[in-house]
C-alpha cells in the first residue's frame, strides 16, 4: 500500500519471522487471520456481502439488469466487475486515486471468472441473441489492511451466493421487440450456481518463503507474489504474478502446491460459513426481528 | 399520492414529526484517525476523518492561518435503486462535497491547525432520502472520534410539507421524490444557529416558519441521539482505562 | 458512447461481416478434430513445436531501441525510448519505472479493434510490464520512466508472448541496463491436448470448454534463462495442479530454446553496429578534413 | 575470457563475464551477482588495468540510455531567464546525445564561484544560448540543478541580435563578428576541440 | 562530435550541409528516398499494404464491416480513413488521444481520397437505407521520419486495391443478411492520387521528400497531390512564401514522382499475384 513506511530493522524483523515460521502477529506462514462475513447487508442490491479480514474491509453488492448479449456470444449473459477504492481506506484514493488499483483487482477477477467452468454465463441467458441478464458486481473497498485480492474474491463469491435473480414469467414478442415480464414476488427468484466460482489465494514471497494472507507491512517487504484462483474442486482458473520480483521454477512449483491446498480449504470454509449463516437466518425467520449487524457490530 | 393517510400517518407509518430510527457507531475502522457509521432508517453512511496532517499534493493550497478542510462525498454504485455508473466525480457529488465542507468548516476549530489539512470522506452505502443530512451527522461523529476540536455538534435534518399544510420531518426517498418541497437545514442546535439552508420547490412564505421549526426540532432530536452515542462510546473506550464517569 | 471528435467516425454501429457468413458453423467436435489430427496440428507442427521465430533489432530509427518479431502470422513491433521524467509524480522513487503499452493495430485481429486501449489491452500492458520489470536494472534511472510500446500488426495467437520477447530485445537494443534478457512462450491447453505457441484458432479452442470438468486455458510464461528466473506466469482457464506442473516444465524448456535466438540476434546487431560505427568514424574524419579546409578562408576574414 | 583486451568481445545482458574477486571489479555496464560479474548491456567488453586491479566495463555501440548523475558535465540550451534563475533543457550528457531532453535549473548563486552576490542573470545568459554546466547533487525531486561555477563552464555558443554566432572576447563578453556589438555573457573557457577529441578517444580506449 | 553538433545547433548544422548541396543523409537537395511497397502482407486485414519511403514506414490495413447508411445519404456506403501516429513511431508522441499532427493527417488523407474520388461510395451500398459496407482504413505509422502523408496516401491506395468485397444478400422483409465470403470481387478503384512533400529551408532552399529533422527545421512545407497527370490538391500550411516558378518546378517534380509511385504500386500488385513474396518478412 502506498505511504507505508518501514525501517530496515522492521523489514528484517518481518523477514526473520517468515524464515522461522513465526510471523509478527504470531501466525504461521500458511495461517489466515480471522474473518467476519455477513451477507445480504445492502437492501438495494440483489445480493450483497461484507467481509472483514482483520483490517481489510470489503463490501460487495450485486445488481442485475437486462441487456442484449454480445453479437458473437448470443447464448451468454454478461458479468461486469467494478472496484471502487473508497477514500475512507486511505486519502491516496481520493478522487481518481484508487482507479489503478481498482482496475487491477477487477481485471484479475474477470480473468478468474473467464472460464465457463468458473462461472457459466449461459445461465444468465433469457432469450438467445436478444435478452440476457447482466450482473454488475460492485466492490467497495473500505479499508486496506493487506491481502485485498483474497478478501475481495471471498466477498464476491459470498455475494453471488446471496444473489437472487428475478424469475422471468413471460415474454411477449412484438416484432423485433421483446417484452419481458418479471415476477414481482421477491421469493420467486433464481439462485446462482457458485460451485465453480474460485477464490483467490495470494502467496507472498518474503525472502525464500511464501506466506499467505500478508498484512500490509508484509506486503511492503515482499518483492513478488503469485495470485492463484482456486475453485472448490482443486481447479486453478487463473494465475498471475504481482509485484516486481521473479521466481525460480522450483519455488513456483512449491507455491502452486501450497496455494492449491489452501484454496480448497478456503472454499470449504466459506461454504460452511455461508450455509451456517443461511440456517441461522431460517431459524430466525420465525422470530419477528431479524438481526443484521452490518457496521454496528 | 397522499403523503399522509387519513389516520395522519406517513407512508412508512411514521407520525409527521417523527424521525426515522437512528443507529450509529463510532470508531468502526482502525486506519483512519476517526470513523463513524450512521444509519437513519434505510440511509446508511460511513464517514472517515484523516488529519490534521501535512498538506497533500501542492503546497500552495495551504492556508497560513487555518487548516484546510477537504471533503469528499461518494456514493457506492449499488447504493441507489438504479445502479450508479460512477461513485463520485459527477456534478451532484461535487456539489455535495462543497456543501459538506461549508457546513463542517463552521464548527471545526480550524485556527488551531494552520498550514495543515483535515480530510473528511463520506461514503453512502445505501441511499433512502436525506443523504446529505446523514453525511453531515456521520461526519460530525467521525470528527469527534478523531478528537478534532469542534465548537459544538453540527447536525442536519430535512423537512417537507405534505398536502400543502402538514410539515413532515426527516423525509424518506419516496417522500423526497413525490413532489413536495424539500428543506435541508444544517444547524448548530446548542447555539441555535443555522449554517446551511437549502430548499427545492416553492411553497408559500407563510409555511416557512412552520417547516423551519420542525426541521430545527428534528436537529435537536438528532443531536440528543448522537450525544448519547458519543457518551456511550467514550464511556466504553474509557472503561478499558479505568476512567471514572459520572453519568450526567 | 461519447463521440471521438479527434478521429474520423464511421457508422454508429457496424458488425464484422463474418457474423452473417453463409458458411455453416462447425460444431465443437469437428473443430477439435480439425485442429489436431493424427498428432499433428493444422500447420503441420507437432504439439511441442514452436513456430519459427524471426527477430530483428533497430527497425524503428526514430526510437532509441526497437525490435520486430515474426512467428509465422503473428507479427509484433516494439520500440523503447530514453528515460523521461515521470509525469504527475511528486515524490522521489528510488527505482525507475517501466511504462508499457500493448496495442493491437485496428486490422490485426479477426474482428476490428478500436483505436483506444480496451480492457484486454490494458491487462496485457500490465502483464508485459510485470514480465519485464524483474529483468531491468531500474535503480540506474531513479525517478524516471522508460517507455515501452508494443504494437501487434497481425495476431495469429501468442501475440503477448511475442511482444514480451520482442520488448526485451528492444530494451537491450536501446542500451537500457538489464540483468538478463526475457524470453516468453504461450501454452494452450485443451483437455489432454497441449499446444505450444498456439495459433489464433487453437487459442479459441483452448478458451472454450464444454461443461464437463477438464483442463483448458492458456498460459503466458516468461523466463530469463541465464538467471533461471520466471518473471511472469499468467494463466486463464481452468487447470489442475498436475497439468500446471507439467506445463511449467514444458514452458521452461521452450523458453530455453527461444532465449538463444534473442541472444544471437542481439550479438549480430552489436557486431553490425560496431562495424557501422567504425565506417562512420572513418567517413566523418574524412568529411571533417574537407569541411575544415573549406571553412578556413571565411574564418580568416 | 576478457583477458585479451586487444580483441573486441561482444557481450549481451545476462552474460557471465568473469568471477568477481579482489582483482576483478565490476565497472559500468555490469553488475555482480552470486560472486560473478555479469553484463547488463549489449556491447563490447572493456578491461582497464590499474595496479593489480582490473575494472570490467561494457561499452555499448550506440548511446546508452542514461540520466544525468551529479557531477556530470552536460550541454544545455537556455529556455527561460529571470532575475533569480534560468531554466534550460539538457541536450547532451558528457558525450552522449539525448533523444529526449531533461529539464534543469541554474540558480543565480551557482553561476560563478566568486562574487556570487553580484551576479546578474541577464548579464550572464540569454534564452537560446548553449551552455556547459555541471550537475549538482539532487535536492528537488522534480528538476536537476546545475552549476557553471568553473572557468571551463558557461556559455559555449551564443547568437547576436543579427542571428550570428558570437566570438568570446573576454570571460564576460562576446562580440558579433558582423555588427561588432558586444554582449555580456558568462563565457566558458573552451578547450580546443583537438585535445577534447583526443581525450574522448583515450576514454574509449 | 557530429551528433552533438546536430543537437546543439541544428540550424547551423543544416546550413553547413546545404551550402554544399548535400543533405545530412547523403542525398542531393532534389533527390527522393528509395520507396518500397509491399501488398497483402497482413492476413487478418481484408486488404493491406506496407509502404517504406526511406526510414518512414506506414502499414495500412482495411477492415470490412456492415452497417446502416447515413440517413441523409442513404445510397452510399462508408469509407473511414484514419491515420494513427502511435507513440511507438517517434519520441514526439505520447500515449493518449491522437496528436494534432495525426488529426491533420487523418483529415488530409480523407480529403485526398474523396477529392480524387478514389472509391465510388455508391458501390458500397447494399440496400439503400438498410445496409451498406463500412470500409475502415487505418494507416498506422511505424517509423516517423518525415513525409508521412506521402506514405499514408500511397499505402491507402495500394491497400484499397487489394480489398476483395464479398457478395451480400439482404432480405429487407425478414431483416436477414447473408454474406458469401467465398464469392468476392475487387473494389471499384479509380485512379491513384500521389502526394509529394517539399520542405522550404530558410525561405529559399527547396528540399524534396524531407526527413523528420528537416520537417521540424523547415520554414515551410508544401504537399502537392497529383492524380493522372492532374493536380488534385495542394496543401501549404503557411510558412515561407513560395515563388510561382518554384511552385511550377515542384508541380512537375510531383508529376514525375506520381508516375514512379504508380509504377511501384502496379509492380507490387503484380508481384503479389505471382506469389513471389510469400516467404518475405514484413520488416526485413
Amino acid at each position: 500500500m502506498a505511504g507505508m513506511l518501514l525501517s530496515e530493522a522492521e523489514k528484517t524483523f518481518i523477514l526473520r519471522g517468515a524464515e522461522s515460521n513465526f510471523r509478527v502477529d504470531g501466525r504461521k506462514r500458511l495461517d489466515y487471520r480471522p474473518m467476519e462475513l455477513e451477507t445480504d447487508v445492502v437492501s438495494h442490491a440483489s445480493g450483497s456481502a461484507r467481509l472483514r479480514l482483520a483490517n481489510t474491509d470489503v463490501l460487495v453488492g450485486v445488481k442485475t439488469e437486462i441487456d442484449t448479449p454480445f453479437p458473437g456470444r448470443p447464448n451468454e449473459g454478461k458479468l461486469e466487475f467494478f472496484v471502487d477504492c473508497s477514500a475512507n481506506a486511505t486519502p491516496a484514493f481520493e478522487g481518481r486515486g484508487g482507479e489503478e488499483l481498482g482496475t487491477e483487482i477487477s481485471n484479475s477477477l474477470s480473468r478468474a471468472y473467464q472460464s465457463s467452468y468458473a462461472f457459466d454465463l449461459s445461465t444468465l441467458c433469457i432469450l438467445p441473441g436478444q435478452q440476457c441478464w447482466k450482473l454488475y458486481i460492485d466492490i467497495l473497498i473500505l479499508e486496506c489492511g493487506g491481502n485485498l485480492f483474497d478478501a475481495v474474491s471471498l466477498a464476491v463469491k459470498a455475494a453471488l451466493h446471496n444473489t437472487r435473480v428475478p424469475l422471468v414469467t413471460a415474454a411477449a414478442m412484438d416484432g423485433a421487440q421483446v417484452e419481458l415480464h418479471l415476477s414481482d414476488d421477491p421469493f420467486e427468484s433464481k439462485r446462482l450456481d457458485v460451485s465453480g466460482v474460485p477464490c483467490l489465494v495470494t502467496l507472498c514471497k518474503i525472502g525464500d518463503h511464501c506466506l499467505v494472507d500478508p498484512t500490509a507491512e508484509e506486503e511492503v517487504c515482499s518483492t513478488a507474489s503469485i495470485v492463484l484462483a482456486v475453485s472448490e474442486n482443486a481447479f486453478i482458473t487463473s494465475v498471475f504474478k504481482a509485484g516486481v520480483g521473479s521466481f525460480l521454477p522450483q519455488t513456483l512449483h512449491e507455491t502452486f502446491k501450497e496455494g492449491q491446498e489452501i484454496g480448497i480449504e478456503l472454499n470449504e470454509a466459506l461454504k460452511a460459513a455461508l450455509e451456517r449463516e443461511e440456517k441461522e437466518r431460517e431459524d430466525n425467520e420465525k422470530s419477528p426481528a431479524i438481526q443484521r449487524y452490518g457496521f454496528l457490530k | 399520492m397522499d403523503l399522509i393517510s387519513d389516520q395522519g400517518l406517513r407512508l412508512d407509518g411514521r407520525r409527521p414529526n417523527e424521525l426515522r430510527k437512528i443507529r450509529c457507531k463510532l470508531g468502526v475502522f482502525n486506519q483512519p484517525d476517526g470513523s463513524a457509521y450512521l444509519e437513519q432508517g434505510n440511509t446508511k453512511v460511513l464517514a472517515a476523518v484523516y488529519g490534521p496532517h501535512e498538506i497533500r499534493g501542492s503546497r500552495t493550497k495551504a492556508l497560513h492561518d487555518q487548516a484546510l478542510i477537504n471533503c469528499q462525498y461518494s456514493m457506492a454504485t449499488f447504493s441507489t435503486g438504479e445502479r450508479k455508473r460512477r461513485p463520485r466525480g459527477d456534478r451532484k457529488s461535487i456539489e455535495m462535497s462543497i456543501h459538506l465542507r461549508q457546513a463542517l468548516q463552521a464548527v471545526i476549530k480550524t485556527e488551531l491547525y494552520a498550514r495543515s489539512q483535515i480530510d473528511i470522506f463520506v461514503e453512502v452505502l445505501q441511499a433512502d432520502g436525506g443523504n446529505y443530512c446523514t453525511c453531515v451527522n456521520a461526519a460530525t461523529l467521525a470528527l469527534i472520534d478523531a478528537g478534532i476540536p469542534i465548537t459544538e455538534y453540527m447536525v442536519a435534518c430535512t423537512a417537507s410539507l405534505a398536502n400543502g399544510e402538514t410539515p413532515l420531518v426527516d423525509i424518506s426517498h419516496l417522500e423526497e421524490t413525490s413532489g413536495g418541497p424539500n428543506l435541508t437545514v444544517a444547524a448548530m442546535p446548542m447555539s441555535g444557529q443555522i449554517v446551511l439552508l437549502e430548499m427545492s420547490q416553492r411553497f408559500h412564505l407563510d409555511h416557512l416558519d412552520k417547516v423551519m421549526k420542525h426541521a430545527l426540532r428534528g436537529c435537536q432530536e438528532i443531536k440528543a441521539v448522537l450525544d448519547k452515542a458519543v457518551r456511550d462510546h467514550v464511556a466504553s473506550a474509557g472503561a478499558a482505562c479505568n476512567w471514572e464517569f459520572k453519568t450526567d | 458512447m461519447p463521440v471521438d471528435s479527434r478521429r474520423i467516425q464511421g457508422p454508429d454501429s457496424s458488425v464484422p461481416f463474418m457474423l452473417y457468413s453463409s458458411r455453416e458453423k462447425k460444431d465443437y467436435k469437428t473443430v477439435k478434430s480439425e485442429v489436431f489430427k493424427k498428432g499433428l496440428r493444422k500447420d503441420g507442427r507437432k504439439w511441442d513445436q514452436h513456430r519459427k521465430v524471426y527477430l530483428k533489432t533497430s527497425v524503428v530509427t526514430q526510437a532509441k531501441g526497437s525490435a520486430f518479431i515474426e512467428q509465422n502470422n503473428t507479427k509484433v513491433i516494439c520500440s523503447v525510448f530514453d528515460p523521461r521524467e515521470i509525469p504527475r509524480k511528486s515524490d522521489y522513487s528510488v527505482n525507475g519505472e517501466l511504462y508499457c503499452e500493448f496495442k493491437y493495430a485496428p486490422f490485426s485481429c479477426l474482428t476490428r479493434r478500436g483505436h483506444q486501449q480496451d480492457a484486454e489491452e490494458k491487462e496485457f500492458s500490465l502483464i508485459l510490464r510485470r514480465a519485464l520489470e524483474p529483468a531491468v536494472c531500474r535503480h540506474e534511472f531513479p525517478n524516471f520512466q522508460v517507455d515501452i510500446y508494443a504494437l501487434v500488426l497481425q495476431d495469429d495467437g501468442s501475440a503477448l508472448s511475442a511482444a514480451i520477447t520482442c520488448a526485451s530485445l528492444a530494451l537491450a537494443d536501446a542500451s537500457v541496463p538489464m540483468y538478463d534478457l526475457v524470453a516468453s512462450v504461450t501454452l494452450g491447453v485443451h483437455d489432454d491436448l497441449k499446444f505450444l505457441d498456439p495459433t489464433a484458432e487453437e487459442t479459441i479452442l483452448c478458451n472454450t470448454s464444454p461443461r464437463t470438468l477438464q483442463n483448458h486455458g492458456t498460459i503466458v510464461f516468461s523466463y530469463s534463462a541465464s538467471q533461471q528466473q520466471i518473471s511472469e506466469y499468467a494463466q486463464t482457464g481452468a487447470m489442475n495442479l498436475d497439468c500446471i506442473t507439467s506445463a511449467i516444465d514444458i514452458l521452461t524448456r521452450a523458453c530455453d530454446d527461444i532465449y538463444p535466438l534473442s541472444q544471437q540476434c542481439l550479438v549480430k546487431s552489436v557486431a553490425k553496429s560496431v562495424k557501422k560505427k567504425k565506417k562512420r568514424e572513418e567517413k566523418l574524419n574524412r568529411e571533417r578534413a574537407i569541411l575544415a579546409d573549406e571553412n578556413e578562408p571565411p574564418t580568416n576574414e | 575470457m576478457p583477458e585479451s583486451d586487444s580483441s573486441e568481445m561482444i557481450c549481451i545482458p545476462g552474460q557471465r563475464l568473469c568471477l568477481a574477486d579482489k582483482e576483478h571489479i565490476p565497472g559500468c555496464g555490469t553488475y555482480e551477482r552470486h560472486g560473478y560479474i555479469y553484463s547488463s548491456l549489449a556491447g563490447i567488453v572493456n578491461v582497464t588495468k590499474n595496479d593489480k586491479k582490473r575494472t570490467i566495463e561494457v561499452h555499448c555501440c550506440n548511446d546508452q540510455s542514461i540520466v544525468p548523475v551529479p557531477g556530470d558535465i552536460v550541454t544545455a540550451k537556455v529556455t527561460i531567464v529571470n532575475q533569480r534563475f534560468l531554466k534550460c533543457v539538457i541536450k547532451c550528457i558528457r558525450d552522449t546525445v539525448l533523444s529526449r531532453p531533461y529539464r534543469a535549473i541554474l540558480r543565480k548563486e551557482d553561476v560563478r564561484a566568486t562574487e556570487k552576490d553580484k551576479v546578474e542573470m541577464y548579464k550572464s545568459f540569454r534564452p537560446g544560448d548553449i551552455i556547459l554546466a555541471r550537475v549538482l547533487p539532487m535536492t528537488d525531486a522534480h528538476c536537476y540543478q546545475i552549476s557553471t561555477a568553473e572557468n571551463e563552464l558557461g556559455v559555449a555558443i551564443a547568437h547576436s541580435e543579427a542571428g550570428i554566432p558570437m566570438i568570446p572576447i573576454s570571460w564576460t563578453e562576446m562580440q558579433c563578428p558582423k555588427t561588432y556589438v558586444k554582449e555580456l555573457r558568462k563565457v566558458a573557457k573552451i578547450i580546443p576541440e583537438n585535445s577534447l577529441s583526443d581525450n574522448t578517444k583515450s576514454v574509449r580506449g | 562530435m557530429d551528433a552533438q553538433y546536430k543537437v546543439i545547433d541544428p540550424v547551423k548544422f543544416y546550413r553547413d550541409h546545404l551550402a554544399h548541396k548535400i543533405r545530412p543523409d547523403g542525398r542531393g537537395l532534389l533527390k527522393f528516398r528509395p520507396a518500397v511497397i509491399n501488398v497483402d502482407s497482413i492476413g487478418t486485414a481484408d486488404g493491406s499494404a506496407i509502404v517504406k519511403i526511406g526510414n518512414t514506414t506506414v502499414v495500412c490495413g482495411v477492415k470490412l464491416e456492415l452497417g446502416v447508411p447515413k440517413p441523409e445519404e442513404s445510397n452510399i456506403g462508408w469509407l473511414v480513413p484514419n491515420v494513427t501516429l502511435p507513440p511507438l513511431c517517434s519520441p514526439r508522441f505520447h500515449p493518449g488521444p491522437p496528436s494534432d499532427e495525426a488529426q491533420v493527417a487523418s483529415n488530409m488523407l480523407a480529403e485526398i481520397l474523396s477529392n480524387a474520388s478514389v472509391l465510388d461510395l455508391r458501390a458500397l451500398c447494399v440496400v439503400p437505407e438498410r445496409l451498406a459496407w463500412a470500409v475502415y482504413l487505418d494507416a498506422v505509422c511505424l517509423n516517423h521520419d518525415g513525409s508521412i502523408l506521402d506514405a499514408c496516401v500511397v499505402a491507402a491506395v495500394a491497400a484499397l486495391r487489394t480489398v476483395r468485397l464479398p457478395r451480400v444478400e439482404h432480405d429487407a422483409d425478414k431483416d436477414i443478411t447473408k454474406v458469401f465470403p467465398d464469392e468476392r470481387s475487387s473494389l471499384p478503384i479509380t485512379g491513384a492520387p500521389i502526394p509529394t512533400t517539399h520542405a522550404i529551408f530558410e525561405d529559399e532552399v527547396i528540399l524534396v521528400d524531407p526527413t523528420s529533422d528537416e520537417e521540424s527545421l523547415a520554414s515551410g512545407l508544401v504537399t502537392i497531390t497529383v492524380q493522372n497527370d492532374q493536380m488534385c490538391s495542394v496543401y501549404k500550411p503557411g510558412g515561407s512564401p513560395l515563388a510561382d516558378e518554384n511552385m511550377q518546378a515542384c508541380l512537375s517534380r510531383a508529376r514525375t514522382r506520381a508516375i514512379q509511385m504508380n509504377n511501384l504500386i502496379e509492380a507490387a500488385l503484380a508481384a503479389r499475384d505471382k506469389e513471389e513474396t510469400k516467404d518475405q518478412k514484413l520488416i526485413s
